[in-house]
């Protein structure tokens, strides 16, 4: 399986990586904070997951991880 | 109905300088001055003027010289690294005599510093805007209102000596909100700009605007010529306010919205049955000796205030000839002293007294 | 009489507005009045505060370092500055962002879940407006009905809804409990 | 296999930059060709005044804070007298192609061995939104209420066509950061252009056309979208100078 | 029948020039501009720093001596105050292409409607012959006394080929004052840049290669031959840009 | 066989710097100081150096900071509007804390002014070199001799204190000839730069070299630390000279080339019985007040005399606290006094004491 | 004829109209000084002279007036 | 003692080159020694001139305003420059190119036709040399033959010809008349 991880504490919210996962399996979590008061990018089906490593590529913030075949 | 309206202080010197008749304005962008020119890019194509984003300090200074060379009202603004940038142009302006008004809203420094205000651009402003034997004219506003009402008396003044004027401000006079009433204003009756190169139109000889000289004897003449009209300047247009001088033990010197800070500390200290004053020199070049030296008659002690390591100081000491006790209470980089902290130096010096 | 006011929250919650709202009434009422802003190149979601001083005479020194009444819209500006109210000074916090209250005792404190308040009443945004209302209920400087006619006509004709938007929050705030 | 993560020569510590700028993603792919190239240790950079004057807090290597505009000055000086360093500048529109105009023209024309990050985002961004060199005629900034008029404002100069008339520029490359696919793209560049300076053939600058969601009054999203239709047209992507070959 | 004489916009002053320098040519050109377009009433000249400082001396018309490179800052508040006027600067190859890089081409790029005469000879001439942005490869001035190698003083500058890239410049020339027959096409080239700014066509730059026998150290007539032979090879004459008939 | 060479004090400065191990220097040219770039130009290649002329003084300063950053030592020349452009940069080195040496051959002003020696940037090297609170380190050499020692020493003051220091210096010093002894010199053992940056090389945290505080707190400490430095060196580095003060009735003060016209005034004075003494400064900044307060224990007046308005005069009467009057003398615009001038204002002086 | 005529006392000797006359009916006079100190340039052979101003175009101290038919 | 030496005339007739001559030879000879240059944008032909002071002592000033010597090649300086002379001072003209001689009796005059003799001799360009010939026959500061020495010295070997040259100009100045 693939593994997307995000370092959700200094999420931006900005959907960067929403915008390009080819997969639409990110989200922005309209149901949570952050500490910094940001709705945090999440995966919603790690699964489908194909570990292109788009969204870490886009995101501003450098806080996406993506491991392929853990 | 009062004709006050709530405007930032950078916002009532670009409104003031429409008012004054300046329909030229060149910068360049920086902290805490940016809503001078962000103001004037909205309201000068309404008035049929042009409000230029320079590519440069560099660049807007000698656009502000090309226009006043012209003669026409020309006003720039910026902040203090940038006004350092504008060093070179504005010695220029001032060895051809051109008038202008130039906004200086202090930030802390050196170099790049941080944004906060500060007043540590005195000394470059009063003794050394450029190079050479220069001197400009410098007005230090303590309000809002006076940010208008300086801007106004700026060109005034600008045309009639044909001098630079420099409003001496900082980043929280730029952007505080208070009143300001624009209908007191009283233009003077100033004389014609025969001087100016915007083409001779076959009418009469060509002027020409230089500071070039090969005989350093011409030169010379032309300094001592600017420093004789200086010395009028001196003469006329010296300005400051005397709070509770008279009785006063001890006389507090502050400018800008330093003054302000020790206003409060005044009014605390005469509460506690000191006897304190100040004096608050509006124009910083020239400076106001005369007020000090009377004070000096009867003050035991001055204690001069500044967002600075204590750059007035020395003026001080001289307009009163070194006869009293000057102490010094200062911040720098941007940090603002609370009127507690002015009561408190007060109280030291009532002390020792 | 000198009315020291300190309004502190998060850049975006309107704070720098609610205080131009009222040094600009304060000047209508023909009051000496002045505001002043913390600034920089904060990016979103930075602190931001601003000093209001309303008086009869001369005002010296602009910035509120120990404030009359605090308007406090976050916690961190709760923490910081509710230390610092002058004693017998009103504090109005957002209950629905700080979940705290002021164990002092010199001084007098209203709590307003503004925050929730707007968004129940779909007047996102409108917290700081929500604050005011209190302010008005909880230290009557200013009559409440005059400051309504006035915010009215300091919102452009042009944006008609927002006059009804922010009446409303004011009128939340000002009944609220 | 970890197939992306944070790069060693990035600070342990979070960007300042405002949600979605895309500041944050050309400092990762620095210090990506920095962390390729193993040249931490002899690289030196050299941080603009504009949004990413902190870029001394971002990055491994040693740091210079430079005056506005000033920075190829800067690295001038630094490398003329290091010339073993490795040495990078990194500036905005502002900062580079108005008041560093000349600084820019000189080091290109001199050939200095240096190598310039350009973030063109058709704005200033750290003051607040006011017109750059870069603005596109018609877009509304502070100091362009009205919409960026040629006849007043002016025109928008485009710094690689105009630098890559200059014998001194070595490569010079107009990228973007708008999708996986440019930002991929921009890497390379980055990349060659730090080679560049590394087999010591002169000049090199990667122009980033970039976003500013805040002071464009868009969403981070959006922004992206703003730049492909705005900016592209105006500012054609691709290699303008190349003399590494040679 | 007086077939040629001193134009009328040129003052009776004799040139301070040195002998055989061809600045006094130049300056005969602009003036006959002048003169055959009746425009010495409007006419305002921006003086340099540079041989030609006293320019202000030599013409007719209203004049502004402008700090070192800032001419054609001074010409952009001058010309957007007075837009009715006639605004040329007289500019040297260190003023225009070295101090005054950013204000020229920010000039060029906001296209403003003036008119800028750039003379090229390849040193500084007034402070006594070091080295210019436009010294040639191998030219030996007193700061580049070893021959200007490219590799550490860099490489000249080519000021047409450079701004006819910028959208704002709307005629951009180079040509040569080293025999009659340049001279004549030099004096149609100044004659147009003029007209173009008086059509409001906006920005036009006329670029002469020049001589300075005294720091190049040869007599006048090996100037003119000196020119031809390295020079022109270097800066090629030709219109760069014209946009006037669009 | 002496080991003097016959030199100009611009050639001076340059080979005082080859021989102090500065190897990089970065200017542009100006009168009447670009002798140091030519000489430069020429013997930095034999010594595997660099003379790089660069496209303006903003961007000669702002090399010199690279280098300067990078640990190297490193050298600017270029006269009074050149200095000028440089000011923003000067700032920024100032508050990057960044030693350097830069060199003002001053002409007169303002503006374009002329090109014959003046000394009217004392208010600009000595209290405004750039915007902010900041000082550098001043020095006035008074003969070529002396503009090759104090550059040897400048290069070791800027590296001891890491702040830039300027050699002010004139137009007739610049171009005079005088024979200069360069085996005299005693360098300094010299701290390691290990706050530069140059690459870490893996083996160290990294250099950040900057000026920007977003705190005030932080950038007022930085600027407390630096003044306390500048305190160090006021009492460590102040130099002066002493002519013929002991029993001086009048004493002259006066620096750099109007020093020695002043000396030989002061010859002519003393062999007509007048009582005349000189104090010289020798660092302008920091001010020697010491040598002064000395003087006007016994001295009854003091005569001023620069080549400039009068640009020194408030140092001297803050440095002897106003006990005693003060004169001044001067000329400017590139005018120089001749001895007699001075002997003049000397005798007028003591008919009135 | 035509007419070439010199402001002897601006000439600064520098050769420049000698070396573009078509005629070379242009010397410089190495036998006299002018007030400044240059040997001043003189027309050998006025007859010959076709009036084509090259001497004039050339001269950069503006001191030459051709004349035709005189 | 102190000599103050004034040498004056265009630009392009040797003047800087005769007056550091002069200042090289005094520091060799162990004198204290200034050489100041008139300096400035001046053009081919313009006025030039240096002050030289050889003294025993510490020099001051190192302008010359009124010259111990005045060494004249051309008119414009014997004009500006003769009445300043010091009284028992010396002149030496070019009576090449000054048609005049001083009228004054406190003073010492020398008249030498240097260009002239220069241009006989074949030595054009070294009017300059031959007037400090003249100068060291009419002042004995300084012995012929060591200041013919120095001259050789100074000049470098490849330029051979050029010290032959030099020193027969200033054989000539020294032996006119
Ligand atoms: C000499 C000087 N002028 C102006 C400024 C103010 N200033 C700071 S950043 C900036 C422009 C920033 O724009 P840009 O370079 O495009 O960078 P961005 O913020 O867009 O990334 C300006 C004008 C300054 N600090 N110094
Ligand atoms: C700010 C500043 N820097 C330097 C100078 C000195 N300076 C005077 S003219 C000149 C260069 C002249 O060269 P150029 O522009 O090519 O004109 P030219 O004399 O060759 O016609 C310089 C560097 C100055 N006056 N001001
Ligand atoms: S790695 Fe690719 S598929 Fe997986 S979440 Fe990221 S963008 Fe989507
Ligand atoms: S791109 Fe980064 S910062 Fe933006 S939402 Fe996704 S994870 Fe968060
Ligand atoms: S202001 Fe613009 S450029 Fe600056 S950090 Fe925010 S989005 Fe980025
Ligand atoms: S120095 Fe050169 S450019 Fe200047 S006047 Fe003489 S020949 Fe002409
Ligand atoms: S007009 Fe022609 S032919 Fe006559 S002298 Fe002049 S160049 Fe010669
Ligand atoms: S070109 Fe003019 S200045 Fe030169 S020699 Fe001929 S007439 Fe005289
Ligand atoms: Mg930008
Ligand atoms: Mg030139």
């Amino acid at each position: 399986m693939n593994k997307v991880t995000f370092n959700v504490d200094l999420c931006k919210g900005c959907g960067l990586c929403v915008s390009v996962c080819p997969k639409k399996i990110l989200v922005l979590a309209q149901d949570t904070l952050n500490k910094k008061g940001f709705h945090p990018a999440q995966i919603i089906d790690q699964e489908k997951c194909i570990g292109c490593a788009m969204c870490a590529q886009m995101c501003p913030d450098v806080i996406i991880t993506v491991e392929k075949g853990v | 109905m009062s004709t006050k309206v709530l405007m930032k202080g950078n916002e009532a010197i670009a409104e003031a300088a429409i008012k004054s008749g300046c329909r030229y304005f060149f910068g360049y962008p920086i902290t805490p001055q940016t809503e001078i020119s962000e103001h004037l890019a909205k309201r000068m194509p309404k008035v049929g003027g042009l409000c230029l984003q320079a590519e440069s300090e560099v660049a807007a200074i000698n656009m502000v010289m090309g226009a006043a060379a012209g003669g026409s009202r020309v006003m720039t603004s910026s902040s203090s690294p940038g006004i350092s940038l504008k060093s070179e142009g504005l010695s220029y302006i001032v060895g051809c005599d051109l008038p202008c008004v130039i906004v200086n809203v202090q930030r802390g420094g050196p170099g790049l510093g941080g944004i906060q205000p500060a007043q540590s651009d005195y000394y470059q402003a009063t003794k050394a805007g450029g190079h050479g034997d220069m001197r400009i004219v410098v007005l230090a506003p303590a309000s809002v209102q006076e940010m208008a009402a300086l801007t106004a008396e700026a060109f005034d003044i600008a045309d009639l000596y044909r001098t630079p004027v420099m409003i001496l401000a900082d980043g929280a006079l730029g952007q505080m909100m208070e009143p300001v009433d624009f209908s007191v204003s009283s233009p003077r009756s100033l004389p014609e700009k025969d001087w100016a190169a915007k083409g001779h139109g076959g009418k009469r000889k060509k002027n020409i605007i230089n500071s070039l000289y090969m005989d350093p004897a011409d030169l010379e003449r032309s300094v001592h010529r600017r420093f004789a009209r200086y010395a009028d300047i001196k003469d006329k247009e010296t300005r400051f306010e005397e709070v509770m001088t008279e009785d006063a033990d001890i006389v507090i010197v502050a400018y800008g919205i330093t003054s302000r800070i020790c206003k409060s500390a005044l009014n605390m200290a005469r509460s506690k049955g000191i006897k304190a004053g100040l004096v608050r020199p509006i124009t910083l070049s020239p400076f106001p000796d005369a007020p000090l030296k009377k004070a000096a008659e009867s003050a035991k002690h001055f204690l001069v205030a500044e967002l600075n390591m204590g750059q007035m100081v020395d003026d001080v000491k001289i307009a009163i000839d070194c006869q009293r006790p000057v102490t010094f209470f200062g911040r720098t980089g941007g940090m603002m002293p609370s009127p507690e902290d002015i009561l408190e130096k007060i109280e030291d010096i009532v002390k020792s007294l | 009489m000198t009315t020291k006011i300190l309004l502190s929250g998060f850049g975006g919650q309107g704070i720098l507005f609610a205080g131009k709202q009222l040094a600009g009434f304060a000047m209508h009422s023909d009051y000496q009045v002045t505001w002043l802003p913390s600034y920089g190149p904060e990016m979103r979601g930075g602190a931001a505060n601003c000093s209001v001083i309303i008086s009869d005479r001369e005002i010296g020194a602009p910035q509120v370092s120990f404030p009359d009444v605090l308007i406090a819209l976050n916690l961190p500006s709760f923490d910081k500055f509710e230390p610092k109210v002058t004693p017998g000074g009103l504090l109005i916090a957002d209950s629905t962002l700080i979940p705290k209250a002021t164990e002092r005792t010199d001084i007098r404190a209203a709590y307003i879940p503004a925050t929730g308040l707007a968004s129940e009443n779909g007047l996102d945004g409108l917290a700081n407006v929500i604050m005011l209302g209190k302010l008005l209920k909880e230290r009557a400087i200013f009559d409440f009905d005059k400051f309504c006619n006035y915010m009215a006509n300091s919102i452009p004709a042009s944006r008609a809804s927002l006059i009804e938007k922010n009446q409303k929050a004011l009128s939340i705030g000002y009944n609220y409990k | 296999m970890v197939v992306f993560e944070k790069p060693k020569s990035l600070s342990p510590v979070p960007f300042h930059y405002c949600p979605g700028c895309t500041h944050g993603i050309v400092h990762r792919l620095v210090a990506e060709a920095i962390d390729k190239l193993e040249i931490e240790g002899s690289t030196i950079g050299i941080a603009p005044v504009g949004c990413s004057v902190f870029a001394y807090n971002y990055f491994e290597c040693d740091m210079i804070q430079a005056a506005h505009g000033r920075a190829p000055a800067v690295a001038t000086g630094l490398k003329r007298t290091r010339p073993d360093s490795v040495v990078f500048t990194y500036q905005g529109d502002g900062d580079l192609a108005a008041i560093g105009t000349a600084e820019t023209v000189h080091a290109a024309t001199r050939g200095e061995n240096i190598t310039i990050i350009f973030i063109n985002n058709a704005i200033y961004g750290m003051t607040g939104g006011q017109m750059a060199p870069t603005t596109l005629p018609g877009q509304i900034t502070t100091t362009s209420p009205y919409g960026r008029d040629r006849k007043i404002q002016g025109n928008p100069i485009r710094i690689c066509e105009m630098l890559s008339t200059l014998d001194g520029a070595a490569y010079v490359e107009r990228v973007s950061v708008d999708s996986p696919k440019n930002i991929m793209r921009a890497k390379r560049s980055i990349e060659k252009a730090f080679r560049t300076q590394l087999d010591k053939k002169g000049f090199s600058l990667v122009e980033v056309l970039s976003t500013c969601p805040t002071n464009w009054g868009m969403s981070p999203v959006e922004s992206l979208e703003w730049l492909r239709t705005n900016m592209i047209p105006y500012y054609p992507l691709g290699v303008f100078k190349d003399t590494t070959e040679e």
